[in-house]
């Protein structure tokens, strides 16, 4: 068990390697030149050449790599182009925004799309199976943007219910971009849900457990529902990575202090070492939750538990 | 139901379960279609009935329906009555799915076909134990647990208490079947389905569950309903026998009489189909089975006369062997060390040597996991092997890529599952054809008539060639494949446990036609087979394989008539008998089979073959002396 | 009684949570604070919240005329190289540090070491002399009439030495003036709050806090304010103004400002090396409905190269739209068939729009193309890119649009017209190139005097009006939407705003 | 039952397929819906009631009528005829992008299952690393370097639609690799490139359609996305999602230009996604 973990741990360190290159090649391959955008527009020629020097943009691709790397062992991410702070802190004011935003998502898409999905499961074949499909596959066609903005316009102007935007600590700004957020995740869930509950009802021991005479019920929940919910728990590894990158819409939407509309501005103005920081932190969290989904799968499914 | 129905719930005094006139429709294509007919049956209290069919005949779907287990079939007539314990009498078709949840388990229990999945992954065996318990006596946790210790003890589960807290993947199949059973028997029901619990099981094992169930029966004087297609199985257990046939009761009787007077024209084919042990002692050469057909058989008057049993008698031991294989071995990485190096290792086949002369049938015969089929993939080097096998003097495992893909030809395979073996988006035209493209053989036109002709010699309509494979049946599908394998006319066939996945009379024909080609077209035959019966009726010579290596190899005659090895001997006793006058005692046969898994650098024990006499081999020292050193 | 007055503010503070009771302001805003350093701040939204902050020894009122405020008064030479200030005695930072010549001093150092965006600022300046504790005097190496402007701009405020001992360039987070307001907080990428200055020279101030909320989704940042969680949003989207016209709750404000947008057409490219073409493009162009469905209606057509809240500026006679002039001119230049172009502009909506627009106009006398439209960065780095001697220029036009934010003249033509703008050194895209502009120019910087400036800059935009470097399109309104008990809040010109009178009524 | 009466009615896959596929009624709507919609991209010349191009500034942000029944935009065009053109677009893009990235994804998935060792490995892991990059992340990216426009879009979508389709042909080619019907197509001595494209390839090909229709949708709610991000189609390109991106600053004013384009995707990806369940239905052997 453990020795599976030290494995999986160390299965995804040259994924790690190559999404750190990657990262780094995206953004130096962008158009645009950062020294420039730093110095200003109006600045002269020999500025530009001296903040280019400065920060070492002067320097061949790889050994800027290396350097980049070697300070980041050590925690440096280096300082925004923009505002001259450090990285790290920068990225740090924006962070738990964008996680309350994406764990906020996840627990409505895991919530209502497991129901759903269970649901439909459960009365394969009726109404309540067709109307929790067909909200769910809604879910996935509708568009993140026109989802939010029809969502501010009913439940912030309209009915006046919620905050419209912006984010100052209070749950009920969580509400709207949140749900907005894990519509298409939960979506995705239910459909998932539903085949991986359809294929345990098929399986024998539903029929042991019918045949020992256990309640309809706790065949549903117990038996069932708990084999269902194993496939789905990768699932919500895989789909974090996209609740993550849905932020980025979410948070322009619903003017969200964090990470991803960070991303946006960064890429407007060539803040490099942000955007460098940035790409490496959605791409580390995708690899390190899926790490700590399939830790939980191998702790709930007895047969990688033991072994 | 209306209260006129309720009346005429009555059952005779002896009886505990009666089906009247039932009728079942499954939802399909085009409506509902039908499955099974106006079937009656009752059981008797403590008797065993057995329903035989084949698949299809509607004997599980009918047990099911008993049991209230079926949510999407429609029961269009009859009535289903159950005795309950307290006397009242139940009538099952109007129960809804809570009510019935009280029957189930308390009056009657099922165990099921497949103990790889009857049980429950996510939870311990104690867990679900203790959940059947529960649901029908409101003891307390303790008590409830020395209960499921003592259910264990009563399946001879060995060291029940810490086999409680263990998963369903740690336990062998066997295991699980009688955790299975010991589950269904948890309440003391009075009736127990049980749905052919023993097919996915090898023979020695089935043997065990056989005598388990047999003397639990007497132990809690219970009924049994035993759901089988195996005649054999049906002779060692049945008190009475119904036999079913697409969806009907054909046959009703005791079980002397329909072994002795089957009175069905489907019981009577079936009887014959079944090759049966011992049938062929004294006969040096393999013969067909004096079988017709099912539909002829259906139709045949009594005066015909049966087709006569043809004798094989195309072994040719003057001439060289076509193949001769010696010190043949293959190894998988069952597991690896943290940085990728095996630490386990699966002794598949362990230097195995053997010759194959022209139109000779090598029976290979063992259990699962014996290495028999990974023999018959190493020749051919579908799985990297060692060793050598020298087929007409050259050696396969020293060829070019090339020259193998032509030794192709040659070498022939049939698999065991027709429904796999066929690529399904070919037409079955196409997969005939497609060793003479591989080949470069003919052209398409040549190919067409050569693929007609194919068909024709076994059995299907040359017509038929634009036809997938979904369409055809198992047996037809077998036969289908039998002509691919023949597209090359190819001078070996390993067939891989060919007829196992077959209804018995579908087998026979299948048999039949493979040693009447045999005969046509002077083929040799690897035929690798679990079936002791099977493999008696088809070989010239057998090679009996444990853990990897040969135990045991000789003439037919040899290994049946005079097994040498304490492991032949175990497998010919554990074998059902199709006759009820001779019942086995299966009582003697205990233990595992142990794992072909062993650490790595860590070889088992090289068995020593001694001729005891000409062409007789036996291995020394018993081969369950090896059992201790497997890892699970 | 007192028990319904407490519920009566609890339903209150629970109603409007955050600004009732006190006197808290929430201010909406398109952009994000980018830094507090005013000597490194290049955008005009930082740039105002600075204003809040510190002060420099000039600055704007809400109409962009220059009025003194840490200086009391200036005298320069006539060829205006010389500068000298006299400072106002008794005023300190918020972090206790007195101001005097010598703050002054050590800020205009800082700036002349050339690290900051607006080192560029005080590129004139040959020296900063502290003449006595309450004057000093700036050299420069050559006559730069502008440079009351240059000393008004924000990116001249006057930082507290201390801090900047203190901080180094991490001032930007830490920035200490003598405004009044004192920074509270900025959670970068997020608000800026700042708070009362009690101590503040010219006297009270009416608010307690302002915070300063980016909000860039326009329609988000309207509700906001409708669902009063916003007391002034900036810009209050021009689309919208219906919604907000019909809501009692919300006043709307309209300043004229400084920006000027217009098409710039690449010279280099042979077709616009051509007047007539030029002319021709003037001609096509539909200001007014470009202003009304593009602009949402808040701009002015263009009537002169530099916009009227400029200083010197001249008013022209505007370019009538006629496509049947403009095809005659096209035909005279040889163009009758008309030729292909490249529509530039950044992807932000409202420019988008008027590029659309102008290319569906343009279409009508032959100039065709397709639109690329990129983030702002993508834009400026395109034109920069641009070098004088391409043998292959791009044939673009692309949408311009330029702030002087000095309130002068100069800044609103030297950068954009003269043949020493080229980029990469400045922002003159379409290398426009004319030696009598260049003279008009140089002209106007050869004398500090009103007189002498305002006439060269007469001559230049009677001259340039005719010459059509660029397509005029119009200059910028100012939008603000607030709330109706909130006053004093004022936008200027420039797209910046004044928030020292702030005052929140009950 | 088995079928042992003699055949009667010649039975292919593809009728096996077209009988379930009819049984669910959904996906038929979906289907005969997205029939329609290739029709109108097709023929939008003819069905387009207006030029879509063709401004009128006098009758800007008209709402619904009988002239115009989706009202006008901004400068006067028709947004019904836009949406009709849009299709064309939308349907493109959608279809172009999953195209290539299915192909770039079938090829690797395949090569990656059939040889593994560190073909696999290699593949897997760079696909691993495309996962770990949210698409939307890697679009802006890709297009931000590219610059904006719709063959980059395409590109942008392409690339992050392939390390699924890989995945799903990579396990499937597993699975089908140790199937009987492979083994015996080995035994007859079938080459590997037959067998990996006679017999390996059509099995994948069931999931990968299914795969393939639910991507549209995503791919055309992706370029939306960069659109509305501003990083999408230009002007006056009738994309919906830029018709959707240009219209969000005129919600309270003209709502009619958000609803319809926004209406447009909305049903385009939920009919695209409910085919495909249906195809999945349809084409899953354990579906009666």
């Amino acid at each position: 068990m453990i020795k599976y973990f030290l494995k999986r741990l160390i299965s995804i360190l040259p994924v790690l390697f190559v999404v750190s290159i990657l990262a780094f090649a995206f953004v130096h391959l962008l158009p645009g030149d950062p020294a420039r955008m730093m110095a200003g527009t109006d600045a002269d020629e020999a500025t530009v050449e001296m903040l280019r020097k400065e920060m070492g943009m002067d320097r061949p691709l790889p050994i800027q790599y290396l350097t980049y790397m070697k300070n980041m062992a050590t925690g440096d991410l280096g300082k925004s182009l923009r505002t001259k702070l450090p990285v790290y802190d920068e990225i740090m004011l924006r962070y738990w925004p964008t996680m309350y935003l994406a764990i906020t998502g996840m627990a409505w898409s895991v919530v209502i799309g497991v129901l759903f999905g269970a649901a439909a499961a459960v009365y394969n074949g009726r109404w309540q199976d067709y109307t929790a499909m067909l909200l769910s596959v809604s879910g996935i066609s509708v568009p993140q943007f026109w989802l939010g903005l029809l969502a501010i316009q009913l439940f912030a102007v309209h009915l006046g219910w919620l905050p419209v935007a912006g984010y100052t600590g209070k749950f009920s700004e969580l509400i709207l971009p949140s749900f907005t957020l894990g519509a298409t995740v939960a979506a995705v869930m239910a459909r998932f849900t539903l085949s991986a509950f359809l294929e345990v009802l098929d399986e024998e021991y539903i029929s042991t457990a019918r045949a020992k005479g256990v309640a309809e019920f706790l065949v549903m929940w117990k038996h069932a529902f708990r084999n269902a919910l194993i496939p789905v728990v990768t699932m919500v590894g895989l789909q974090f990575g996209f609740l993550l990158g849905g932020s980025v819409v979410v948070e322009t939407v619903f003017a969200w202090p964090g990470i991803g509309r960070y991303m946006i501005e960064a890429v407007g103005v060539r803040d490099y070492p942000v955007l460098q920081a940035l790409l490496l932190l959605y791409s580390f969290h995708f690899v390190f939750i899926n790490l700590l989904v399939d830790m939980v799968y191998a702790l709930i499914n007895p047969e990688i538990r033991y072994e | 139901m209306n209260s006129s129905v309720e009346t005429q719930l009555a059952m005779a005094d002896d009886e505990i379960l009666s089906v009247r006139d039932l009728s079942l429709s499954f939802p399909g294509y085009n409506g509902f279609t039908k499955v099974v007919h106006d079937v009656s049956m009752t059981v008797k209290k403590g008797e065993t009935l057995a329903i035989v069919g084949e698949s299809g005949s509607g004997k599980t779907v009918t047990m099911r329906r008993v049991m209230h287990l079926l949510s999407r079939v429609r029961t269009d007539s009859g009535q289903i009555l159950l005795k309950k314990r307290n006397k009242v009498i139940q009538d099952i078709t109007t129960l809804s799915n809570s009510e019935a949840k009280k029957i189930r388990g308390a009056d009657m229990s099922m165990i099921f076909q497949e103990p790889m999945t009857s049980l429950n992954p996510l939870f311990t065996i104690g867990n679900q134990l203790m959940e059947a318990i529960h649901i029908h006596q409101k003891i307390s946790r303790a008590k409830a647990e020395k209960k499921a210790i003592d259910l264990l003890n009563i399946v001879r589960i060995p060291d029940a208490k810490r086999r409680l807290s263990e998963y369903p993947h740690q336990m062998s199949g066997g295991m699980r079947q009688r955790v299975m059973t010991a589950m269904a028997l948890s309440s003391h029901p009075q009736l127990l389905i049980a749905d052919e619990p023993t097919t996915a099981l090898d023979v020695t094992i089935q043997a065990q569950i056989l005598a388990l169930i047999r003397s639990l029966q007497k132990e809690f004087s219970m009924s049994v309903v035993f759901i089988t297609h195996d005649m054999g199985v049906v002779a060692e257990l049945a008190d009475r026998v119904i036999v079913m046939y697409q969806g009907r009761v054909v046959e009703h009787n005791d079980v002397q009489s329909i072994f002795s007077n089957p009175g069905h024209p489907y019981t009577r084919a079936l009887l014959k189909a079944v090759p049966v042990l011992g049938s062929m002692t004294g006969r040096k050469n393999p013969a067909t089975l004096a079988i017709l057909e099912m539909e002829k058989e259906l139709s045949r008057k009594e005066t015909d006369e049966l087709p006569a049993e043809k004798e094989i008698d195309t072994a040719d031991y003057g001439a060289p062997p076509l193949l001769e294989v010696s010190h043949l071995t293959t190894r998988f990485v069952s597991k690896k060390s943290f940085l990728g190096k095996p630490t386990h290792l699966i002794h598949a086949v362990e230097d195995v040597g053997f010759k194959l002369f022209p139109g000779e049938t090598l029976g290979i015969v063992g259990e699962s996991g014996c290495g028999k089929s990974t023999a018959g993939f190493s020749i051919l080097k579908l799985v990297p092997a060692k060793g050598e096998v020298l087929f007409q003097g050259e050696n396969v495992m020293m060829v070019s890529d090339s020259k193998l893909q032509s030794l192709r030809q040659d070498i022939q395979f049939i698999f065991q599952d027709p429904f796999a073996s066929l690529n399904p988006r070919q037409t079955i035209g196409a997969s005939i054809a497609e060793p003479l493209i591989i080949h470069a053989i003919g052209d398409k036109g040549s190919r067409e008539k050569r693929v007609a002709k194919l068909l024709e010699r076994v059995g299907i309509p040359a017509a038929h060639a634009s036809h997938y494979p979904h369409e055809f049946s198992g047996g037809q599908r077998q036969r289908i494949a039998i002509a691919r394998a023949l597209a090359t006319n190819p001078k070996v066939i390993i067939a891989d446990e060919a007829v196992s996945a077959l209804d018995v009379s579908i087998q026979a024909t299948v048999l039949n036609l493979m040693m009447e080609l045999q005969k046509e077209l002077n083929l040799s035959y690897m035929f690798i087979s679990h079936d002791m019966a099977v493999i008696e009726r088809v070989s010239h010579r057998v090679m009996v394989m444990y853990l990897g290596q040969v135990v045991e190899t000789g003439s037919r005659r040899d290994i049946f008539e005079n097994p040498g090895h304490p492991y032949t001997r175990k497998l010919l006793s554990a074998i059902p008998v199709a006759d009820p006058s001779k019942r086995t005692c299966f009582n003697m046969l205990t233990g595992e089979i142990p794992s072909p898994v062993r650490p790595f650098g860590n070889p088992p024990e090289k068995l020593v073959l001694k001729e005891v006499t000409a062409g007789h081999f036996v291995a020394d020292g018993p081969a369950d002396s090896q059992a201790d050193i497997g890892i699970g | 009684m007192k028990r319904v007055i407490l519920t009566l503010l609890a339903l209150t503070l629970l109603a409007a949570p955050g600004y009732a009771g006190t006197k808290d302001i929430i201010y909406a805003s398109e952009s994000t604070a980018k830094s507090l350093d005013p000597h490194d701040t290049s955008d005009t939204y930082s740039g105002a919240i600075e204003r809040a902050i510190c002060q420099g020894l000039m600055g704007f009122d809400k109409d962009m005329n220059i009025i003194p405020l840490l200086a009391e008064s200036y005298t320069f030479n006539d060829a205006a190289t010389e500068f000298i200030f006299k400072l106002r005695q008794g005023i300190k930072f918020h972090d206790g540090t007195l101001f005097n010549a010598n703050a002054v001093k050590v800020n205009i150092d800082r700036m002349m070491t050339g690290k900051y965006k607006r080192s560029s600022l005080m590129k004139p300046v040959e020296s900063c002399q502290v003449i006595d504790d309450y004057t000093v005097r700036f050299s420069l190496k050559e006559p730069f009439g502008a440079f009351v402007n240059a000393i008004a701009h924000p990116g001249s405020l006057i930082l507290s030495p201390k801090s900047l001992e203190t901080y180094g360039d991490e001032v930007s987070k830490h920035p200490v003036g003598t405004g009044p307001y004192i920074f509270d907080e900025w959670v970068s990428g997020d608000h800026v709050r700042i708070k009362k200055n009690p101590d503040y020279w010219k006297g009270k101030v009416n608010v307690d806090s302002i915070t300063f909320r980016p909000v860039p989704e326009s329609g988000s940042r309207l509700a906001m304010l409708r669902a009063g969680q916003a007391h002034y949003i900036f810009p209050m989207p021009a689309e919208m103004i219906k919604v907000a016209e019909n809501d009692p709750k919300l006043d709307i404000i309209k300043q004229p400002s400084i920006i000027e947008r217009y098409l710039i057409m690449n010279t280099r490219y042979k077709p616009f090396a051509d007047v007539r073409v030029r002319q021709a493009v003037n001609y096509a162009l539909d200001k007014d409905s470009i202003i009304k469905i593009a602009w949402g209606g808040a701009a002015a057509e263009a009537d002169s190269i530099i916009p009227s809240n400029l200083q010197f500026y001249k008013k022209q006679a505007a370019w009538p739209l006629d496509i049947e002039k403009a095809k005659a001119l096209m035909k005279e230049a040889g163009y009758e068939k008309g030729f292909e172009v490249v529509f530039l502009t950044p992807n932000a909506s409202n420019r988008l729009r008027a590029t659309e627009m102008a290319q569906q106009q343009l279409a009508k006398i032959g100039i065709t193309g397709k639109i690329e439209s990129m983030d702002v960065a993508s834009f400026y780095n395109k034109l920069e890119g641009q070098k004088k001697d391409d043998a292959n220029p791009i044939p673009f036009i692309g949408f311009g649009g330029w702030s002087a934010s000095t309130g002068d003249a100069d800044w609103g033509t030297r950068p954009l017209i003269s043949t020493d703008a080229f980029p990469p050194a400045m922002s003159n895209f379409g290398f426009f190139s004319d030696k009598k502009v260049d003279d008009f120019i140089t002209a106007g910087l050869a004398s500090a005097s009103p007189d002498a400036r305002k006439k060269a800059y007469a001559d230049l935009q009677d001259y340039v009006w005719k010459q059509a470097p660029w397509g005029y399109l119009f200059v910028d309104t100012l939008m603000a939407a607030k709330v109706k008990n909130l006053k004093g809040i004022y936008p200027m010109p420039d797209g910046a705003f004044l928030v020292e009178d702030a005052e929140l009524t009950d | 039952m088995n079928k042992k009466i003699a055949i009667t009615q010649k039975k292919t896959p593809f009728s096996i397929f077209l009988h379930k596929f009819k049984q669910r009624k959904t996906a038929m709507i979906a289907g005969i819906f997205i029939v329609l919609l290739v029709l109108i991209a097709v023929f939008a010349p003819l069905v387009a009631p207006h030029d879509p191009f063709k401004v009128d500034y006098g009758s800007s942000m008209m709402p619904p009528s009988f002239e115009h029944p989706a009202g006008t935009d901004l400068y006067g065009r028709d947004i019904l005829s836009r949406i009709i053109y849009g299709s064309r677009i939308s349907l493109a893009v959608g279809f172009t992008s999953v195209f290539v990235g299915a192909l770039a994804g079938v090829t690797l998935g395949i090569i990656s299952g059939f040889f593994g060792g560190f073909l696999d490995g290699l593949i897997m892991r760079t696909s691993d690393v495309l996962f770990a990059f949210p698409g939307i992340l890697l679009a802006i990216a890709i297009v931000a370097i590219l610059g904006p426009g719709l063959v980059n879009v395409v590109v942008a979508v392409s690339l992050f639609s392939m390390p699924t389709f890989a995945r799903i042909v990579r396990g499937s080619t597993l699975a089908l690799k140790e199937s009987l019907y492979v083994r015996a197509a080995t035994s007859l001595g079938a080459s590997k490139k037959r067998l990996m494209f006679v017999h390996i390839l059509p099995g994948t090909l069931s999931s990968v359609i299914i795969y393939f229709t639910m991507r549209i949708g995503t791919s055309i709610i992706t370029a939306a996305s960069l659109s509305f991000l501003g990083l999408g189609a230009q002007p006056p390109t009738p994309e919906w999602g830029a018709m959707l991106a240009e219209s969000r600053d005129y919600i309270g004013v003209a709502d009619h230009m958000t609803i319809f384009p926004g209406a447009a995707i909305f049903l385009t990806v939920l009919f695209f996604n409910l085919f495909g369940d249906g195809l999945r239905a349809a084409l899953d052997p354990k579906t009666k």
